[in-house]
């Protein structure tokens, strides 16, 4: 038995969400060219299926771009402080990505390991996520390359499946899922499926083994020389969570604010001295790589990516994560004798 | 910066009558970094000043904010009282209460408030001062003067007479300039020779004075006490060392014919001579053009003449370099001339005295040459014409200068004086010849001037008419001269046998380029700009130069020397100290973030920031940058605003300052 | 042929008719054919500009709208009061869009003030000297002439700018190209007396009397004018001058067009010079 | 047919020693359509391709360290991109004499067609040492260059604001913008200075309205309208706008098209005594 | 300060002038005894040519209601050329914040002397009265607080 629901039904639940006065988001059509998860002004503007994948990603809703931690006021000798206000608002996504989706769980982990993260966390918890199974791919997608799947259920509260026609059957992952659904549905037997993903375009296991071998290796500097250094890849990257805590004030207060920050910027490891350890583009991105697929793993034992392609698509020089990885795997497979006493080397 | 000190003034009750001086004091004690507030009756009287100073020193305040008048009126009283307690100077900043704000604001709560936010704008602005130290920079202790006339006599004499070399360049192949050509100078009629060959003289004897005759200032490189100034000494064909000035050469020329440019064409010279029988150095120079030798080879006369060998007919242009620590320009000036063809579009000739063609009709300096008892025809009045006496001779004033269709604008300051002069001795030599004179004006503001044009008129029966000269024509050897006595009333046709113009004074030719060499400014009549009209005459926008005689403006003979001592007073001032202080508040350039695009060096009026590179220990380029260079920086700042990446910054008003006052604002 | 548009004024059309016949054959010698302007009016002359400025420039204005509307691009008025006249007031109009404005509504045509408006002497520099030289059938042997401008031919110099205001040359270049021998004299740009021809004739007498008597004593057999009022009171007045000052000065007073018609062959009767008061026809100084 | 022309070309550059790499458009694996490619052997060449999807700007890379490490560059470029190798030699960023400029005729880029191909004026490169292909298809609409910011002018200008506001809010600061674009080549941009914070760094409604008044003006008479910028930008920000505004400005008040000539001076670091403007009291 | 207590709304002036010419054009007002509202604050720089257009922006941001950008004469810069490079940056600038929206009565450019002490009493009493009538720059105060997505 499956719990089937219309578009028609979905855009109800929506206007019933707004109606309560809680944000809804999800894909809509920003421009001419762009499709971005943004909040949803109206029940009609949401996108099901209008792109492969939206140009950002739903860490948005749980890690904004700027976000004031607190605010300080100077009154003569001394300085108030002010606390952000707690509670952020309810939210749905509607319509997200199972990649994007996914990502959610990493990001728990990352805020919640060594220190909790109570502004994040309660963004999370005030999150209910509908994930849509994917039916279109493109090149950029390699979600199958890291363990994911077009229909992959991790980090969603209720994962859709189209059944053709507007149709999409509920299924159902966490209680706040059901609950959201609970009477919205109607019963039938009709599975959805949705075509397979795209091919594996690598060996994640094979790559994340080789990383270690190839530091040195003139496969970083040749796919790096494209990279013009923007942070466009790591802020469109679901799983990207680096940040920077500035304090922006005046002689009369001012606030401080967590902002994105990438490991592409040359700022990120600029010492006070002027000395960079990380200087050329190549370090920089092999550093990205590294902490996907090597170093996060390492500690949480699954991949700092699940292949939602954004970086092939928004980097402007037409890179990517899937070309160095691959070429990454290609300089692997010619050189393998090399690859222990290569290890060694600093 | 976190122990500063307010001090509000009351200014007698220019300030407090609408302004709470008590609760400024007050309220700026509650600013971030403020120590110490106090207020005060006469900050800038002794007392208020030994208030601060006694404050800095028991409270060891490291920042004064003086909430007063305008810096223009007291920022160096306060910056000096700050100095004298051990403070640095430039951790002074002032809030002007008084001109921009309680004497143009009457509401007491208002002004008040006002008052408060110009001191938390300083208190902001003084936290970020940084301490600085008047830039040295040394200097080389020779000066250039560029221009023999009796401007850069002067100034030479006067700056060797001091102990200090001087490098003296003269265009023409004798000392002297334009006051050697003159016959007798208003108002005393002393003969100009007689006061000027001694001068001559010591320029030419004098150990300190280094003299380049026949050369120019080809370049002009570096910066204030600081120069490289490359002279081009052309060649003159006769080595003045060897040479004794015996003459037996420029008596043997066989060009006879040449016109004399020290007689302005009234006489004639040889291929080989000398300008006028007193020059210094008494050496001759061969004219290239003239020259048989030179254009064709032949003749060589003067070589067999001279006992001395000193003719060198292959002598060619040289190129020296001499180091300068300050410049002074004296390059004179030079008549406007009537003819069709002008130097420059703007100027138009006199197509009414047509335009030159007649040749009785001459400018004031060839009536000098006449006159002048060495001139062409010893002293005697005669017509370049026929060599006849002329019995009506008509003077015409203001011929180029007051008249802007002409394209002169200005008053050239001395014709009237010497067209009386004129006069008077053509009076003197012609009994019974009349003069007529032909006036706008009369400008005789100097000493004793007046009555010397009064003398003209009463002895000597000169005739004024004042009114312009509309026509002047040749009949059968007369010249016709209409013009008009607007005081009679009526039109007025003198049959003149000569016809003296007191043309305009013009820049000599060639300022303009060398105004461009030194980087100096100059008008749009070619006159070289001095830095500020009454109170820098002088000086000039450049650091290091300076400018005196007739070629800053027309000018008589007392006040170009009177300027050419200022200026020599003024090198005298920069060569008096080991080295030079600079005012510190000047641009400096962050050479580890400039990315080298030069718009700083585009921007630089003063082409302080210049170009270059940063090498490593072992010499390779490690990066190319902009750099200020300290001895001309200004501190106007344009580099900071143009500069993209913001590392060009203007200490004084860097931007850390002026964004702290605007972000104290909110 | 190359047609122009012509703007014969009332003196040419009056009693300077001489000048318009010598003008129309010189130039119809010379394969340039006038074209009148249909319905002009006076140019306003002297008289306009003393009573009204508005009145200086409207009736210019209607004259420069008509050419416009009649598609000359250049318009020839022979006598410089009217051609000073025309150029002023289509530099005005030029040079300010709200004039323009308030003229065309004034003469009720739309008007730029784009046409050029040429003198006699700028006609004959336009056709340029190579091709008067070729159309010169006999050279003007023995002809020792006085150019002489007048006082307006060559001013306001901003406007007139086609030869030097104080000492002008264009018609020696011209004369000396055809043979002619010019005289260097001190009244090119003296004043006549103009139009106190008509007021205060003694005036005339005088000043033109100077003028005759400078250019004989510099040699001078003949004088060559380019503008009727001039050639009024040197020619007609010659006479009166003679009887005034009790001197002979007999010279013949020829329009630049009429020594140009001589040397292009043309006779005297075609060019109107028999009409003149100062009439040689035995020893004029011009044997053609 | 013009693809081995350029293959061709570059082949022998590489042969014969003139350049070291071939800055040229490589086919994307993914992503984009094309890419660049650096050619540093003579076979390398076979990579090069030449079609209208070949938008990006390279002479952005030869801002780069990494790339200036290869040695003496050659670089393809279209008229647009030229222009700002135009600006970057007046601005002493590059010596002419060392890199070898391989010009391509150009029809157009982008599908669809780029909104500055519609309205472009000069499709051939003039500056450069060899010009390939010739135009098959010029430009339609010389004349609609200014029509979009005519259109959006239109707007009162409290719309302009909201419209900003709103877009604007969606910038991330991930600089893009800044770093496709060839002329944004400063070693630390004014962004990283924060005594004093010029621009605050966080990517608030305030942050960002300074950072792209400042990116705009930063490119005033110097952009080469290659809108790298506007392609770029990951949230759709109409960045073309501002360039265009800038761009009109600087040619009606100074008659001056950034790039266009190599002699010409930059205008802003140089003054006019004449320069018109009636908005000074 | 943007509200008196008699609840008239105060506009905040800010005034970028240069040293040499209008700083002491503001000089003469004061001892000319020229009476001007209070509510502008005059920030001190060298030369036109130094203020870049980001203190524009800065001026907006700490809430300013209207800005006055004012120098020499051209021609008489004491150091020659700083307001030609001010003024040939004002022009391409004004456009740009045009385009974006900036309210360009908000923005004011002027010349003034050091002996016109009137034209900076008249200047400033105009802008003062004039900014008055238009209220407080809300549109970019909204912008610079805070805004939690």
């Amino acid at each position: 038995m499956s719990q089937t629901i219309s578009l028609a039904g979905i855009r109800q639940l929506i206007g019933q969400w707004l109606g309560q006065g809680k944000r809804v988001a999800g894909p809509i059509r920003v421009n001419a060219d762009t499709i971005l998860y943004q909040n949803l002004t109206s029940a009609e503007a949401l996108l099901l299926d209008g792109c492969v994948h939206p140009g950002n990603s739903i860490k948005e809703f749980v890690m904004p771009p700027h976000e004031k931690l607190y605010e300080y006021v100077v009154k003569g000798r001394d300085v108030e402080l002010r606390n952000q206000e707690a509670f952020p608002p309810e939210r749905l996504i509607l319509g997200g990505r199972p990649c994007d989706a996914a990502a959610l769980p990493i990001l728990d982990h990352i805020f919640n390991w060594d220190f909790v993260d109570a502004a994040y966390n309660q963004r999370r918890q005030a999150l209910t996520i509908v994930s849509l199974a994917c039916t279109r791919q493109d090149d950029a997608c390699f979600c199958t390359s890291v363990g994911l799947a077009p229909d992959a259920v991790q980090g969603s509260d209720a994962l859709l499946v189209p059944l053709g026609n507007d149709e999409y059957e509920v299924r159902c992952q966490t209680p706040k899922g059901e609950a959201l659904f609970a009477g919205k549905c109607t019963p039938s037997d009709r599975q959805g499926s949705v075509p397979a993903g795209p091919a594996k375009q690598f060996d994640a296991k094979q790559v994340e083994a080789l990383i270690t071998s190839q530091f040195e290796a003139p496969v970083w500097r040749e796919q790096a020389l494209a990279c013009l250094g923007c942070g466009a890849c790591a802020y469109g990257c679901p799983t990207c969570h680096c940040f920077d805590i500035v304090d922006e004030g005046h002689a009369g207060g001012g606030i401080r604010a967590r902002n994105w920050d990438a490991c592409q910027f040359p700022l990120f490891t600029l010492h006070a001295s002027g000395h960079n350890p990380r200087q050329g583009q190549a370090s920089r991105q092999r550093q990205r790589v590294y902490h996907k697929f090597h170093i996060y793993p390492e500690k949480f034992k699954e991949y700092l990516c699940t292949g939602c392609g954004n970086c092939v698509r928004r980097c402007p020089a037409g890179l990517g994560l899937l070309s160095v990885l691959t070429a990454i795997q290609q300089a692997g497979a010619a050189a393998p004798a090399a690859k222990g006493e290569e290890a060694k080397q600093p | 910066m976190s122990r500063i000190g307010v001090f509000v003034c009351w200014c007698g009750e220019n300030i407090a009558r609408t302004v709470d001086v008590v609760q400024v004091a007050e309220a700026s004690l509650q600013f971030p970094g403020v120590k110490h507030a106090a207020h005060y009756k006469y900050m800038c009287s002794e007392p208020g000043q030994s208030l601060i100073r006694d404050k800095i020193l028991a409270d060891r305040l490291d920042g004064i904010v003086v909430a007063s008048c305008s810096p223009h009126m007291h920022l160096k009283t306060f910056r000096g009282a700050a100095q004298a307690a051990g403070l640095n100077p430039y951790l002074v900043e002032i809030a002007n209460i008084r001109e921009h704000c309680s004497w143009v604001h009457q509401d007491k709560a208002k002004a008040t408030a006002k008052a408060i936010d110009l001191v938390r704008m300083a208190v902001a602005k003084v936290r970020r001062n940084n301490a600085l130290q008047a830039i040295k920079v040394p200097v080389t202790k020779r000066a250039l003067i560029i221009g023999a006339g009796v401007a850069g006599i002067q100034a030479a004499l006067d700056i060797a007479d001091a102990g200090y070399e001087v490098v003296l360049v003269e265009r023409e192949p004798s000392v002297g300039g334009k006051m050697a050509g003159l016959s007798e100078t208003f108002p005393t009629m002393d003969c100009s020779q007689c006061i000027l060959t001694p001068r001559m003289v010591d320029v030419g004897q004098h150990p300190r004075i280094k003299l380049y005759t026949c050369a120019e200032v080809e370049s002009v490189d570096g910066y204030v006490g600081n120069f490289k100034a490359t002279i081009r000494q052309k060649a003159r064909f006769v080595d003045i060392k060897k040479c004794t000035g015996c003459g037996e050469c420029w008596n043997a020329c066989p060009q006879k014919k040449i016109a004399s440019e020290f007689d302005y064409g009234m006489g004639n010279r040889r291929a080989i001579y000398i300008p006028f029988p007193q020059a210094v150095p008494a050496r001759p120079a061969i004219d290239k053009q003239a020259c048989l030798k030179l254009k064709k080879g032949v003749c060589g006369i003067c070589a067999k003449k001279c006992a001395a060998g000193a003719i060198n007919y292959a002598d060619q242009d040289q190129l020296l370099e001499e180091p300068i620590g300050a410049i002074i320009v004296a390059t004179g000036y030079q008549l406007y001339q009537i003819s069709a063809q002008q130097p420059t579009a703007e100027l138009s000739g006199y197509g009414e005295y047509g335009y030159g063609q007649y040749k009785d009709v001459i400018d004031a300096l060839q009536f000098e040459r006449l006159v002048s008892a060495s001139g062409p025809t010893g002293g005697v009045i005669q017509r370049p014409s026929d060599g006849k006496e002329p019995k009506h001779v008509v003077f015409i004033s203001c011929v180029g200068s007051r008249d802007n269709a002409k394209g002169i604008s200005y008053c050239s300051k001395i014709c009237c004086m010497y067209t009386a002069k004129h006069t008077m001795l053509y009076k003197h030599k012609v009994h019974d010849g009349q003069a007529h004179v032909f006036y706008m004006d009369i400008r005789s503001g100097g000493k004793n001037y007046d009555e010397f044009v009064r003398r003209a008129i009463e002895q000597d029966h000169a005739r004024y008419y004042r009114g312009r000269v509309s026509k002047i024509t040749e009949e059968n050897g007369k010249l016709i001269v209409r013009g008009a006595d607007t005081l009679a009333g009526t039109p007025v046709t003198i049959e003149a046998d000569l016809v003296v113009l007191a043309s305009a004074m013009r820049p000599a030719t060639g300022s303009d380029d060398l105004a461009r060499k030194l980087r100096i400014g100059y008008d749009q009549n070619g006159f070289l700009s001095e830095s500020h009209p009454k109170l820098r005459p002088v000086e000039t926008n450049s650091a290091g130069i300076l400018i005196c005689g007739a070629c800053h403006a027309p000018k008589d003979i007392p006040e170009s020397v009177a300027q050419a001592s200022a200026a020599a007073g003024k090198v005298l001032v920069m060569f008096s100290h080991k080295e030079m202080q600079r005012d510190p508040e000047i641009a400096k350039i962050n050479e580890s973030t400039c990315s080298a695009c030069f718009a700083c060096v585009r921007t630089c009026p003063y082409q302080a920031a210049e170009k270059a590179d940063v090498r490593d220990r072992a010499g390779n380029l490690v990066k190319r940058t902009a750099r200020i260079n300290q001895g001309l920086c200004m501190g106007c700042g344009t580099c900071v605003a143009v500069c993209p990446s913001k590392s060009a910054d203007l200490e004084g008003f860097s931007d850390q300052q002026i964004y702290a006052m605007v972000e104290s604002l909110l | 042929m190359t047609d122009i548009g012509y703007y014969p004024g009332c003196a040419l059309q009056g009693s300077s008719n001489d000048y318009e016949r010598s003008v129309r054959a010189t130039l119809q010698a010379l394969q340039v054919q006038l074209q009148e302007l249909d319905d002009w009016i006076c140019c306003g002359a002297s008289a306009a500009h003393t009573i009204n400025h508005k009145l200086s420039v409207a009736l210019p204005a209607r004259n420069l709208a008509l050419a416009e509307q009649q598609g000359c691009a250049q318009l020839l008025a022979p006598c410089p009061m009217c051609s000073m006249e025309l150029i002023k007031a289509g530099k005005a109009l030029a040079d300010s869009p709200a004039l323009r404005q308030e003229m065309s509504d004034i003469v009720e045509l739309p008007v730029t003030g784009r046409t050029q408006v040429l003198n006699l002497i700028q006609i004959f520099q336009q056709i340029g000297l190579p091709a008067l030289k070729a159309a010169v059938k006999q050279p003007l042997e023995g002809v020792s002439v006085a150019c002489y401008y007048g006082c307006l031919l060559t001013r306001p110099s901003a406007l007139l700018a086609f030869d030097d205001c104080e000492q002008p040359v264009s018609m020696e270049t011209i004369l000396t190209a055809l043979g002619a021998k010019t005289v260097a004299w001190n009244f090119k740009t003296e004043c006549c007396g103009a139009g106190m021809t008509m007021a205060n004739e003694e005036t005339v007498l005088n000043l033109s009397h100077k003028i005759l008597s400078n250019a004989a004593a510099h040699g001078a057999n003949c004088i060559v004018v380019a503008c009727p009022m001039c050639h009024v009171n040197l020619d007609m007045k010659q006479a009166a001058i003679e009887q005034r000052h009790g001197v002979r000065h007999d010279l013949e007073i020829f329009y630049l067009s009429d020594l140009i018609g001589l040397a292009l062959g043309l006779d005297r009767q075609t060019l109107g010079i028999d009409r003149h008061f100062v009439v040689k026809n035995g020893n004029s100084a011009c044997r053609l | 047919m013009l693809e081995q022309k350029l293959r061709q070309t570059c082949r022998e550059l590489l042969a014969n020693g003139t350049v070291k790499v071939i800055i040229g458009y490589g086919a994307a694996p993914a992503g984009q359509a094309t890419r660049a490619v650096f050619i540093t052997t003579p076979e390398g060449v076979e990579q090069l391709v030449w079609n209208d999807r070949c938008e990006a700007n390279l002479v952005a890379y030869l801002k780069r360290p990494e790339v200036r490490a290869l040695g003496k560059p050659a670089i393809v470029v279209k008229a647009c991109d030229e222009r700002a190798l135009v600006v970057l030699q007046q601005e002493a960023q590059l010596e002419r004499a060392n890199v070898f400029v391989i010009g391509m005729a150009c029809d157009g880029i982008g599908a669809p067609r780029e909104a500055k191909c519609r309205s472009c004026e000069d499709q051939v490169p003039r500056f450069c040492d060899v010009v390939l292909g010739e135009v098959t298809k010029p430009a339609d609409a010389a004349s609609a260059r200014w029509d979009e910011l005519a259109e959006f002018m239109k707007k009162s200008p409290e719309e302009r604001m909201a419209y900003w506001q709103q877009e604007l809010a969606r910038c991330v600061k991930c600089y893009a913008c800044r770093q496709v674009c060839p002329l944004c080549y400063c070693q630390r941009c004014i962004v990283d200075k924060n005594r004093p914070t010029v621009i605050s760094t966080s990517p608030s409604l305030k942050g960002n309205f300074a950072w792209h008044v400042t990116r705009a003006f930063h490119l005033a008479a110097r952009c080469a309208g290659c809108d790298a910028c506007t392609r770029a930008c990951p949230v759709g920000i109409n960045l073309r706008l501002l360039n265009q505004s800038m761009a009109k400005a600087t040619e009606e008040n100074f008659q001056c098209r950034p790039g266009t000539d190599p002699q010409a001076q930059p205008l802003i670091g140089n003054y006019a005594t004449g320069d018109k403007e009636e908005f000074i009291r | 300060m943007s509200a008196h207590p008699t609840g008239v709304f105060e506009p905040k002036v800010i005034a970028y002038v240069c040293n040499w010419c209008t700083y002491l054009g503001a000089d003469l007002a004061g001892t000319s005894r020229l009476e001007y509202p209070a509510n502008v604050r005059i920030v001190r720089l060298p030369c036109t040519g130094r203020i870049d257009f980001n203190l524009l922006i800065k001026g907006f941001e700490v809430g300013a209601d209207a800005i006055l950008v004012s120098g020499c004469h051209p021609g008489d810069c004491h150091y020659t050329s700083g307001n030609f490079h001010a003024r040939r940056r004002w022009i391409l600038f004004r456009q740009l914040l045009d385009t974006m929206g900036f309210d360009m009565n908000r923005i004011h450019f002027a010349w003034i002397s050091a002996a016109e002490g009137k034209k900076f009493q008249h200047v400033l009493t105009d802008i003062v009265e004039q900014t008055r009538r238009m209220g407080p720059y809300a549109a970019y105060s909204k912008i610079c607080e805070e805004v939690s997505c």
